[in-house]
């Protein structure tokens, strides 16, 4: 490879990229590109329109063969975002990769500022600092690792189902870790699916069964990741899987236990019908729930809380024994190369917004909960009844409830609108109840979703545009006793109006799940400021992390509805299955290392190293760096009292280096 | 326990029963409350309106003679008082320009803002620092059978929520709880009780006066308990007003110390009690020296 | 008084995965800062070598901002906490050196908190004008430290070659 | 063949590098044997005149201990350098500034105030300061000045070598000599000691964990050290790991902590900075609070981790001076 030029002096090629107008319509580039012409050792100065396009790269290329360039700095955008095409494009150049620098005018500056020649100074003071940087790169190269095949998929809700049978499709190994005893996640509680009313149920049951059933998914459910080590292609995580007190592999599903339980009826609220119903202490989740298999709440169970019981159960499973009281938690540890994150989302708590009566009022149902009402399997059979078991005469929906609200939630949540039309249409197919819909806008951009809007509106179903400040049971007039009153401006009409209802369904926005800072920690990932998991680009990269070999997919990225959970779902897997099928993962070679007679043996490194990748070797009595486990952050080299260790592309020489450029320029 | 007690004009005048009441039914909890020497005006909300700087002054002299007095908290039974003082507090923090203004006046009274006296209602003190366990110690006439609307107007819980919900306050329930009254599901705890619109526009205040004292009868109180001097105003002064216009809605209003000095076996008269225009009855069933009407 | 037209220079060094994020989330975002911070990307503020704040400050800079992750948030797990421990008796040594308290500054931002870079940036600007100019190397003699002295000319930078 | 001639000259120091020139006690004979030497003050008579009749490079070394502090010294570093070939910067004062070098931390002013003005030994004579031009009994007197700030010798005149420690032991001071003259010199430049850190030769090496961390930091007044033990493994700042070895560990031999008069190896350009680096990074608290408290235990940053290298240093001296300077 070429390292250096024909007499070994420096020949350093600079290129600035206007970017369109979004560099140069703030920065200077001629002057930058003049300005830099003018330091040592640089022997090509150009500015570019778009430098990472194809010509722009040429350019480049051109120039390491013409003017025998053996360093390049470019110009422009972030390097998170496009330092890797340029290192791609002098290598092709026949360049070694590293010997390249780049700097951010863009996103560091252009778009920052609006001072133009504040802005070129900054411009010419960090291109400086690049140039007497890219001087003392050396040549490297990439740390290339393999990849591990398997893959783990964190949440069984329908993303994660989905995912998991995409690669399992694709003849990976995939570990699907749901929480919870079932997999299905939210869209199991759902009636009908929006804007084509086909039956949740029919759609999901299927690929929830395909989970169970296909060779390549090993499903553990009621467990949690606790650990995860390692990095792109390498991961070590360890699983807790949480005893159901019931043995997988001998439960059948009969459910003659749930049937023999000493509680004879359910006493316990249902988890699956947001507490509508009542369950007993040996249960299934719900019936389609996979794996078939019940569980003992070790909380309420008899046998657990006093010791004394006749155990049933036990005598119902008769030789099947696949009850078993004294199953223990277990920490499984996996290794596996990629992992998607599906880890979903958490519904508003109505009771935050206390005006609206959530709590106190009995009659004021979440969105969640009427879908549980409408649902034939449901505690009601699919009547939608008031909790006196009267019909409603009229129904009121609120939208936008936790969310587009500063007190609470500030972003949209995306399906509440469509939500509640398929259950406002939902309850007019199951009642004869008027129904109206309270909303601050309507968004309805999904395929098929304004028409749906529209068949809302033609099937007489009411929309009054404005917020409502609140719900309370205190008649003014007659026709409000007994009834639950909506106050609301009405911001078309222009007046302030008291609507009398039966029934009150809160539209809940989505929240990032309660515990999504510490899963966030535990994968390494980053949370935006409202607490959804953080993708790296929000257009070039939607479901890849800042952390190589983790993806997201589905609501714990940001609201979205089946449709593009899915696609999210297929994304990671596409991406997952990209790495795999490559079979190795290229480094960045940016490891810690020791020259081997400078170091004292001070043993100062060791303990700093998170990865415990510095070891002492007794026979020397030196430390010595194992450059596998290295990641590249540093801070041994800032920690080295004799200087000893250094840092590939982050040598304390080249930092100096910058450090006086940026300072050169005044 | 002890605290800075600032009255404000209501407790002086109007407001009198509330204060008769709070002071016997502190010291029984022994909370000791030490009135501000020379107190004045709490800067009041129309004042504000009118000459800002002026309000600001009479606002911070107050909270100045409260930081002489000592380290303690500053009591304001008065839901105006609370609130101007309060708001006042934000609005010197955030108004570095004002409170050079303030300063300055107050350097003539030898007197310095440091804005760090803590300004809070009895309500708060009663469920906050003396605690629902001592205070059910001393009561020693339950309020057993006494079906009470607990009534808190606007001032207390908004814009500072700081010891309970805006819209849903819960305090004045689990202090009625546990006097032995039968607390009534209120709707309408924290709705506006006609406040000044009563004087100056009474066809709109008085009919949210109404509003209140019906939805109170009809939900079968036998009281309306107050924190707010202005509230238990409207609501007692204007009820004759109001059952001419609208009919009888026989529900009286008065300050929740009031009730508790009745659950502390205290005598009414004592309580202030007689001055209500709208007298309470005496408490069910009992062999007590309560009012009759 | 020092010149007019006197504007601060500060020298951030800013960890990969947090905060030089941040800085393009900033950008992203089209928020506007003060143009006075040169930003140099290391890969975890861990690597911020107290040597590197001193450079800066000997070699022209009236201020450094260091910018890592959130503690408990580190990519390489609590890189960032040993930055805070030895910021801790930086600071206290540089008061030593008679440096001014708001010189140097370490601010944790992660990669969502664009604004707190717009923030951070324009307060560190506002809150060293009125300290002047540092010019370490002008003051106390360019020569203290061979490298760096090398920064402040143009000779010496033609020299560089 | 006349012997080569070699000059050895103190300035801003404690006498304890000449006596290190002594402490080589018969092997100086040996010496002798190869060099004349023609200037040294402290023991010979011979004047400066002497020196400033000879030839330019007529020197074939001079050994300069001390800092630059001066204006008579900058004046014999000035005239030294011009007369000889190799000139060694010789210990710790003159390669990196020394102790003296501290003075560094407040400005002239300070420094004169106190001395002259201030100070509690001062009688009668308080605040009367030294006049740089006087006259006595019709003879003008002259003293030489004070500097703002303390130099290395390097930061003055070009030097060749340096030779470090305070002092430098006998026997790097007859291997620099030897070396000089031998056939092949070292490179100019050359810091004549191992460019490695002292833990490499110190004898508690082995007894130092690999997973040391600090909870505390104690200083030798304040407890009883352990004789075998790793100084640092006790709590104690031993500048070792970033002092660079070459003087037999003799500190630790006499159970004390290095404190750092080699000064850094060749790859640290701020001897200081990285001990503070490495202690700070290995403190084992993780919250602020405690953090501090362990950072409590270390009460003079500047004057521990700086104690020999100030003048050497990226920030060389304190910035207090600029205010208190005293016009010249």
């Amino acid at each position: 490879m070429n390292t250096n030029s024909r007499n070994g002096d420096i020949r350093i090629g600079f290129y600035i990229c206007h970017c369109g107008r979004n560099i140069a319509g703030v920065v200077d580039c001629a002057a930058v590109a003049g300005e830099i012409a003018k330091l040592p050792g640089v022997v090509v100065s150009r500015d570019y329109k778009y430098m990472c396009s194809e010509p722009g790269q040429e350019l480049i290329q051109d120039d390491i063969r013409e003017r025998a360039l053996n360093r390049v700095v470019v110009a422009s955008c972030s390097p998170l975002l496009h330092e890797h095409t340029f290192r791609n494009a002098i290598e092709a150049g026949g360049l070694n990769r590293f010997f390249f620098q780049m700097v951010n005018i863009r996103e560091h500056d252009s778009w920052v500022h609006t001072d133009g020649p504040a802005a070129t100074a900054k411009a010419i003071a960090l291109a400086r600092a690049a140039v007497r940087r890219v001087r003392l790169h050396c040549a490297l190269e990439t740390v290339r690792a393999p990849i591990h095949p398997d893959v783990l998929v964190v949440g069984g809700g329908i993303t994660g189902i989905h995912a998991a049978l995409t690669l399992a499709n694709g003849g990976k190994k995939v570990f699907l870790v749901e929480r919870e005893p079932s997999i299905g996640g939210h869209m199991a509680k759902f009636d009908k699916t929006f804007p084509t009313l086909d039956c949740a149920a029919c759609i999901l049951t299927p690929k929830m069964s395909a989970v169970r059933a296909h060779e390549n998914i090993r499903l553990w459910t009621n467990s949690e990741v606790v650990k995860v080590e390692g990095y792109v292609g390498n991961y070590t995580v360890t699983v807790r899987r949480r005893p159901r007190y019931v043995n997988e592999e001998l439960c059948v599903g009969c459910q003659e236990c749930i049937e023999a339980c000493v509680f004879k009826e359910g006493k316990f609220p249902d988890e699956f019908n947001v507490g509508l119903s009542k369950r007993k202490p040996i249960y299934i989740p719900f019936p389609q729930a996979v794996p078939q298999v019940v569980l003992i709440d070790r909380e309420r169970c008899l046998h657990f809380k006093t010791g004394k019981c006749k155990r049933t159960c036990v005598e119902a499973c008769a030789d099947r024994h696949a009850i078993d009281f004294t199953q223990k938690e277990e920490l499984v540890e996996i290794k596996v190369g990629n992992i998607i994150v599906a880890t979903g989302f958490k519904l508003f708590d109505a009771g935050r917004i206390p005006q609206y009566g959530y709590g106190r009022y009995p009659n004021v149902v979440t969105s969640i909960e009427l879908e549980r009402l409408v649902t034939s399997s449901g505690p009601t059979g699919g009547d939608v009844l008031l909790r006196d078991g009267r019909s409603p005469k009229s129904v009121a929906f609120i939208l936008c409830v936790g969310s587009r609200d500063f007190r609470t939630n500030r972003w949209c949540s995306r399906t509440c609108c469509m939500h509640s039309m398929k259950l406002a249409q939902l309850v007019r197919e199951h009642t004869d109840a008027e129904v109206t819909v309270f909303y601050l806008d309507i968004r309805a951009p999904g395929k098929g979703c304004e028409e749906f809007y529209d068949k809302s509106l033609k099937e007489g179903i009411r929309f009054v545009r404005g917020r409502v400040a609140e719900v309370t049971d205190w008649a003014l007039r007659e026709e409000e006793e007994g009834k639950l009153v909506i106050r609301a401006e009405d911001t078309l009409a222009g007046v302030v109006r008291r609507i009398p209802v039966d029934m009150i369904v809160l539209a809940v926005g989505m929240e990032p799940q309660a515990d999504a800072q510490d899963v966030r920690r535990l994968f390494n990932m980053s949370c935006g400021t409202e607490g959804w998991f953080l993708e790296k680009h929000p257009k070039l990269a939607p479901v890849s992390t800042f952390t190589d070999g983790v993806f997201i997919a589905g609501c714990c990225q940001g609201p979205k509805d089946i449709p593009d959970s899915i696609a999210q779902a297929g994304a990671a897997a596409a991406e997952a299955m990209a790495l795999i099928d490559r079979g190795f993962i290229e480094q960045e070679p940016n490891t810690a290392y020791i020259a081997e007679a400078e170091c004292s043996g001070c043993k100062s490194c060791i303990p700093l190293c998170p990865y415990k990748a510095i070891g002492f070797d007794e026979p020397t009595r030196k430390a010595r760096i194992n450059a596998a486990l290295c990641k590249g952050c540093g801070t041994c080299v800032a920690a080295c009292p004799s200087g000893s260790i250094r840092q590939h592309l982050f040598e304390d020489d080249e930092i100096f280096s910058e450090i006086e450029g940026v300072l050169t320029h005044a | 326990m002890k605290y800075a007690y600032f009255p404000g004009c209501s407790l002086k005048g109007l407001g009198r029963a509330y204060e008769e009441s709070l002071l016997p039914v502190m010291e029984r909890l022994g909370v000791e409350l030490v009135e501000l020497d020379d107190w004045n005006c709490c800067g009041a909300t129309a004042y504000m309106s009118i000459d800002e700087k002026q309000a600001c002054v009479l606002a911070a002299r107050n909270l100045a003679l409260a930081e002489k007095t000592g380290p303690h908290d500053l009591i304001t039974p008065c839901s105006a008082c609370y609130l101007v003082l309060n708001k006042m507090k934000h609005y010197l923090k955030d108004s570095p320009e004002m409170r050079t203004v303030v300063q300055r006046a107050l350097d003539g009274a030898g007197l310095a803002y440091g804005g760090n006296t803590p300004v809070r209602h009895p309500l708060d003190i009663l469920v906050n620092d003396v605690g629902l366990d001592v205070i059910k110690e001393k009561v020693v006439r339950p309020l057993t059978g006494l079906k009470v609307a607990p009534y808190y107007g606007c001032q207390v819980v908004r814009p500072y929520a700081t010891f309970d919900d805006a819209w849903n306050p819960t305090t004045m329930d689990r202090l009625l709880a546990t006097l032995g009254a039968e607390v009534v599901p209120y709707p309408l705890k924290t709705k506006c009780c006609g406040a000044s619109l009563t004087g100056t526009l009474p066809k709109v205040g008085l009919r949210l006066t109404y509003i209140l004292l019906r939805e109170a009868a009809r939900r079968g109180a036998d009281v309306i308990a107050t924190i707010c001097p202005l509230c238990q105003f409207n609501l007692d002064a204007y009820h004759d007003q109001v059952e001419r216009r609208w009919g009888p809605v026989p529900v009286p209003t008065v300050y929740i110390t009031q009730l508790m000095g009745l659950a502390f076996g205290l005598p009414a008269e004592q309580l202030g009690l007689n001055r209500n225009f709208v007298r309470m009855k005496p408490l069910p069933a009992a062999p007590a020296p309560a009012q009759s009407k | 008084m020092h010149d007019p037209n006197w504007e601060p220079r500060i020298v951030a060094f800013f960890c990969n995965w947090c905060t030089y994020t941040a800085a393009d989330l900033a950008g992203v975002s089209r928020l506007k800062y003060a143009p006075n911070v040169r930003i140099v990307r290391l890969m975890c503020s861990g690597r911020v070598d107290p040597q590197f704040i001193l450079a800066a400050l000997a070699g022209g800079a009236d201020g450094v901002l260091i910018g890592g992750c959130h503690i408990g948030d580190c990519h390489y797990a609590e890189g960032n906490l040993k930055t805070l421990r030895r910021f801790r008796l930086l600071k206290r040594l540089l008061a030593g050196f008679g440096l001014e308290e708001p010189r140097v500054r370490l601010e944790w931002i992660s990669a969502a908190e664009g604004d707190k870079v717009r923030c951070v940036i324009n307060e560190m600007v506002e809150q060293l004008r009125p300290l002047g100019p540092l010019a370490w190397g002008q003051r106390h003699g360019a020569q203290g430290w061979q490298a760096a002295s090398a920064a402040i000319t143009p000779e010496a930078e033609a020299a560089h070659a | 063949m006349p012997k080569p001639k070699v000059a050895i000259y103190w300035c801003a120091s404690c006498g304890g590098c000449e006596e290190a020139v002594v402490d080589l006690a018969e092997d100086i004979l040996g010496i002798l044997d190869a060099v004349d030497i023609v200037f040294w003050p402290v023991a010979m008579d011979f004047k400066k005149s002497d020196v400033a009749a000879l030839p330019d490079q007529a020197l074939f070394a001079t050994l300069l201990n001390g800092a630059i502090r001066t204006s008579d010294q900058e004046e014999m570093a000035r005239l030294l350098r011009r007369k000889s070939r190799h000139l060694v910067a010789y210990g710790a004062c003159a390669s990196l500034g020394g102790v003296p070098g501290l003075a560094n931390q407040f400005s002239r002013e300070q420094l004169l105030r106190f001395a002259y003005d201030e100070a509690p030994t001062l009688g009668a004579d308080r605040k009367t300061r030294p006049a740089l031009e006087t006259r006595h009994n019709g003879h003008p007197l002259v003293l030489p000045e004070l500097d703002e700030t303390v130099r290395s010798l390097d930061q003055v005149v070009e030097v060749d070598y340096y030779l470090p420690g305070c002092p430098p032991t006998p026997k790097l001071t007859q291997a620099a000599l030897l070396a000089l003259l031998s056939d092949n010199p070292p490179p100019r430049g050359s810091v004549l000691a191992p460019d490695i850190a002292l833990c490499d030769e110190c004898p508690r090496k082995a007894s130092k964990p690999q997973d040391l961390s600090f909870s505390e930091f104690k200083r030798p007044h304040q407890m009883m050290i352990d004789a075998e033990k790793c100084l640092l493994a006790q709590g104690l700042v031993c500048c070792g790991p970033a002092t660079r070895g070459g003087c037999g560990a003799q500190c630790i031999g006499g159970n004390m902590p290095c404190t750092g008069c080699f000064g850094p190896t060749s790859r640290v350009r701020d001897q200081g900075a990285k001990i503070l680096s490495s202690l700070c990074a290995n403190v084992a608290a993780k919250d602020e609070t405690a953090i501090q408290r362990t950072l409590d235990g270390i009460p003079d940053p500047l004057g521990t981790f700086y104690r020999y290298a100030l003048p050497r240093s990226i920030l060389r001296r304190s910035g207090y001076a600029a205010a208190e300077t005293t016009p010249k």
